[in-house]
């Protein structure tokens, strides 16, 4: 079986087969013999060249999060998402460029109204989390498009905000 | 002793609060707020009260419904923990007329310690070393420019209500002090409700040292020796210690006397923290007090032997304090690292979300005060703090190595957590030394990030993530789509993630 | 300092010693039968090498097994933890010869303290009081008889390789001394390889005290007070605490230093434990050496400070020791429950097999030493410890309160545990009042049944089974098969299950 | 939904029914209401009339272990096994008697051979775990009819040892 993840926007595709006991993985030049333990559906115990490895591991759709000797490392499945956005991106070459929440929180206050002119850094609205108050502000001189969210909103950090397309 | 107490609070200090009832015989009632039904704290009391949405102001803050849960459950007494209502003179007062005991201060005590001038005023007549400055609020600019003239600049703008860095500035020049000024109001106004400000001399890079202190209801007050936790982030400690590498015996014995002094000429009973700044040439200055259990009380009780929550529960039910000042010593050196839902390579950004795998650090000489669980959704409403992570050890670097292999013990999975930078700031040279200042991460991890993965532990985790989905393909029966996909012509495209890079915090 | 340690031991020990190993920067190599390829401590280790099948003579007690693991890992050291190779002279001979260094006694000490005849006799030389009895192993019957007589029944009979119990029994008159000789060299030959026995005199409902001592390897030596361990069950330790409720300071210093003299005349280094008998008029009699880490050593380091394991390694390393005995004192009280793969309402059946669900206890003053998890396997082939709950607090009352609360909070499902045993004992209120000695466990739950659960436990259980089951059929899809057979016309009929009501250990 | 457990032998019949937020339980003539939220696959928050209670719960075949305030019950689903048994019993009047393993472990010895007259309380077989050994006595004067193990053998409490015919 193959597979393919993204390790910080670069792409990567691992190979596993069993082999007897073992596992052998193959990444790009490299290969490792593996004998790998189920401790629980979020925990392997590897054994690999004599080294012993407890991997906690969970995903939440398309993210995978691996836990690994004091390192925790984010991958990504290349989902559906991503690939929605891309096309989009590929059907008008001047895209809208979608602002989200930067995390899970409360709009607080939207700044801006749909057909504003914004400038790079202005900041389009405050949403609250934790009891901190955060700016989202514009990546880019433009102009705002679609206005999604109005205060009060509960928003997740996958939620589109505000919609701008690019001063041209 | 009490039968029954309200804990008016959630999270690890409700969990902490909670057990040391079980231990005393004394039954819990848990509050919670709709986001909470399921946490922690709801499952570990031995009663559960909702008391509204998840808005504190709706729940955790509402006095109302917090009164009723006493009522309705007949409890005798409120603990609040810290946060929320542990501070505040009405809801003590209000406690007090109910006739319902509050695990802490009371409402006079609260009061004057709660107002920052008012207290300098009084530390000052008692003979308690402040931080030179005005001993009250100014009437209009002219008085604060001609007060800033006279401490000599820089000095430190501070909100009379003031607390958590909300309305702190430094101003360097009197140029900058008109606009400062106004910005601080504006932010106390906001934080308190009160707008008043005053200004201090600014202490660069000093130490922060507080001294742990109970005072029963009769006037015995002994101090529980100090923590330093001088590594904070805009003024939020993040590391806390005891024994401080600062203090000598005879310094350590002339600031708990203080400390002492603090809590008697404010009439105050409970426990109590009196917090000072340390400068360079070791003179320490009265800060304020935090009239509460403190978050980093953990390390007091590790190196003392003395449970602080049990105390605080004797004391209010009306016991004597038996303790006496010369029995107590410090043993060894314990260290306390938060564990925050922030996101420390990008701005401290807050991460709610759920926890999909949690692994608990644990073994000799470390303490794990939590208030999470695999499952457990991280609500957006409350304080980031997720657990506190607590060692002790025979000495200040044993403690620092076995903080180090706990922290690497610790695993979130789900949300972003400051558990790197924490691992980073315990191996750093700087602190393994002992220099720490309140300026340490400013100067030693303003621009940090977190170290890239090896390339070992790399492909350790492509595998391991390999491993987990072909397990899940072959659990569904069949070969996933995804399996099928893996070689379409895909690649990333840049997108805008807004808040990554820019600090949004306001700095 | 090693770089690098094998540690020739499975479960809760070597997990707790690969944790020190973290702690000191050392690499640790765990070794694993073919049983034990998940367990706790081949995830925790650095490395990991397999060294046989299931049965511990063919790995953790397989001489050139470990030493080709200690060889091909390059490791410089091997800690043996407690039990398999730990006291065995010829094991540490062999390392010696191989230069590896042995975490432990050096051989010559061991075998001095493991033939418990020519023990008692070098500290009998040594002016440590000895229970009154033989001083060599008798010829022929006659010679038994003439001692037993001499010294005055009731007498005990004892291995001289002895341990654990094992080929022990108390005559209490000439006519049952020659079966029960007979009978105990039968259990020596085959426990030890060796049926040589002797005879002392019984001591009624003694208790059972023994002190920690540490010894450098230039003959330093230090102790670290008490641990009474009079909660037995057929020899075995199942409750342990410091201090011990029954000594005086004046009757702790002497038996301290009659432990610190045990070891000199044994000429024995690194960590050991002087077990002794405290009679009802409070004279002490020199029983052991245990020339190992003990089970029980964590009381002592919660109310010492002092990490033993830490220790040991150093003192291996050929680290002076540092502590000053004037320096070492008592802080506090702990107590440890040892928790057993056993049905206690079962004859103490041990109990295998898979362990569905764990909750391990946590908070402030709780200690959790665990080797298991939620998903393991418990193997028949080792010993049935599976976790050891230690608390701290202040007092005794204290620790027996937190101990209680900690088992409350401790859940093992799917095998049989002796917690419902440990917290009715925790309970008793002749143990709330120190009253412990080698003969509780018989004189108060010589018929013990674990208490019925209340009605309302019952239907909150009966409510969890329901909702638990009707998600296992909606996850389905389906309305189960056994929800629609539901009013099948079904009663339970007598079924015999043999073991269940005998007691088949043999007592 | 109702379902039957057995309870040290004893049946009881429980029902569930879902109220709004909350769960109606009914088990004889006790009825409760409860709030539960589920916190894992294992275990469950019970909030009963104010009263709460964390729940640990698990299977293996049909046994259900439940732990609730510091017990910890086990409950039989009446399942296919203890039916066969029945069934089994019915068919011959004078059935034989099946003796277990009292605990997984490895057969050291067996003590009788077919067709052996036994004794109520003889050792027919002793079986070792965790370092301990322990005897297996006959439940009754009998007859052995069948040996299922021998020496070496390891055995899970499941497994049958060996059968025994009464004395008639």
């Amino acid at each position: 079986m193959e597979f393919e993840y993204l390790v910080k926007a670069e792409s990567r595709r691992v190979s596993l087969e069993k082999k007897g006991e073992h596992w052998i993985f193959r990444a790009g030049d490299q290969t490792l013999e593996a004998d790998v333990r189920i401790i629980s559906g979020n925990a392997f115990s590897l054994i690999v060249g004599g080294t012993s490895h407890l991997v906690g591991i969970a995903d939440h759709k398309d993210t995978i999060y691996v836990s690994l000797d004091g390192t925790t490392l984010t991958l990504k499945r290349p989902g559906a998402e991503e690939k929605r956005f891309e096309k989009g991106e590929e059907g008008s070459k001047e895209g809208i460029t979608v602002v989200k929440a930067p995390m899970p929180g409360k709009v607080v206050k939207i700044n801006v109204a749909e057909n504003d002119a914004v400038r790079k850094n202005q900041t389009l609205a405050i949403v609250e989390a934790m009891k901190m108050e955060n700016e989202i502000k514009s990546p880019m001189d433009g102009v705002i498009k679609k206005i999604h969210s109005s205060a009060g909103d509960l928003v997740d950090s996958e939620k589109s905000l505000i919609e701008i397309e690019p001063k041209t | 002793m009490f039968k029954k107490i309200v804990i008016a609070n959630r999270g690890e200090i409700a969990c902490r609060i909670i057990r040391a009832c079980r231990e005393m015989g004394i039954a819990s009632v848990a509050v919670y707020s709709e986001a909470d039904r399921a946490g922690l704290h709801v499952q570990m009391a031995d009663e559960a009260v909702g008391i509204g949405p998840p808005p504190a102001v709706e729940s955790y803050l509402h006095m109302d419904r917090i009164i009723e849960a006493v009522r309705e459950t007949g409890a005798e007494a409120v603990h609040p923990g810290y946060g929320f209502l542990a501070e505040n003179p009405e809801f003590a007062r209000r406690l007090e007329k109910e006739k319902i005991v509050f695990i802490g201060p009371n409402s006079r005590a609260l009061e004057l310690v709660g107002d920052k001038v008012r207290a300098r005023q009084t530390m000052e007549k008692a003979g308690i070393p402040i931080i030179p400055g005005m001993k009250r609020v100014a009437d209009d600019f002219a008085e604060y420019a001609a007060e800033a003239k006279a401490i000599g600049y820089p000095v430190m703008i501070k909100a009379s209500a003031g607390g958590g860095g909300k309305g702190m500035r430094i101003v360097c020049s009197e140029e900058d002090l008109r606009p400062a000024l106004e910005a601080g109001r504006r932010e106390a106004k906001s934080a308190f409700g009160d707008e008043s400000v005053y200004l201090e001399k600014f202490i660069e890079n000093p130490r922060h040292v507080e001294f742990q202190v109970l005072a029963d209801n009769d006037g015995r007050i002994v101090h529980l020796f100090e923590r330093e936790c001088s590594i904070q982030r805009r003024h939020q400690k993040i590391i806390e210690e005891t024994p401080s590498p600062a203090l000598t015996p005879e310094l350590r014995q002339r600031m708990g006397e203080a400390a002492k002094r603090v809590l008697e000429v404010s009439g105050y009973n409970n426990a109590g923290t009196v917090e000072f700044l340390l400068d360079r040439e070791k003179r320490f200055f009265f800060l304020e007090v935090n009239a509460r259990l403190q978050v980093e009380h953990p390390v007091t009780e590790l190196t003392t032997g003395i449970d602080l929550v049990h105390r605080q529960i004797r004391i209010a039910a009306g016991e004597k304090l038996d303790l006496k000042q010369e029995e107590l010593s410090q043993r060894g050196h314990a260290i306390e690292c938060r564990i925050y839902a922030e996101d420390p390579a990008n701005g401290f950004l807050p991460s709610a979300g759920k926890i999909l795998f949690l692994q608990e650090p644990k073994g000799p000489g470390v303490r794990y005060d939590g208030g999470i669980f695999s499952g457990w959704d991280v609500p957006i409403y409350y304080d980031p703090i997720l657990a506190k992570l607590i060692v002790w050890a025979e000495t200040r670097e044993a403690a620092c190595r076995r903080m180090r292999s706990a922290l690497d013990d610790t695993v979130i999975l789900g949300i972003k957590t400051t558990i790197p930078f924490l691992k980073d700031i315990i191996s750093h040279p700087r602190f393994r030394e002992g220099a720490t200042t309140t300026g340490f991460i400013k100067d030693h991890f303003g621009d940090w990030k977190e170290k890239e993965a090896s390339g070992e532990t790399e492909i350790l985790s492509l595998a391991s993530a390999a491993f987990f989905d072909s397990r899940k393909t072959s659990e569904a029966g069949v070969l996933s789509v995804r399996a099928k996909e893996q070689y379409s012509p895909w690649r990333m495209l840049g997108k805008w993630r807004i808040g990554e890079k820019s600090d949004l915090s306001g700095e």
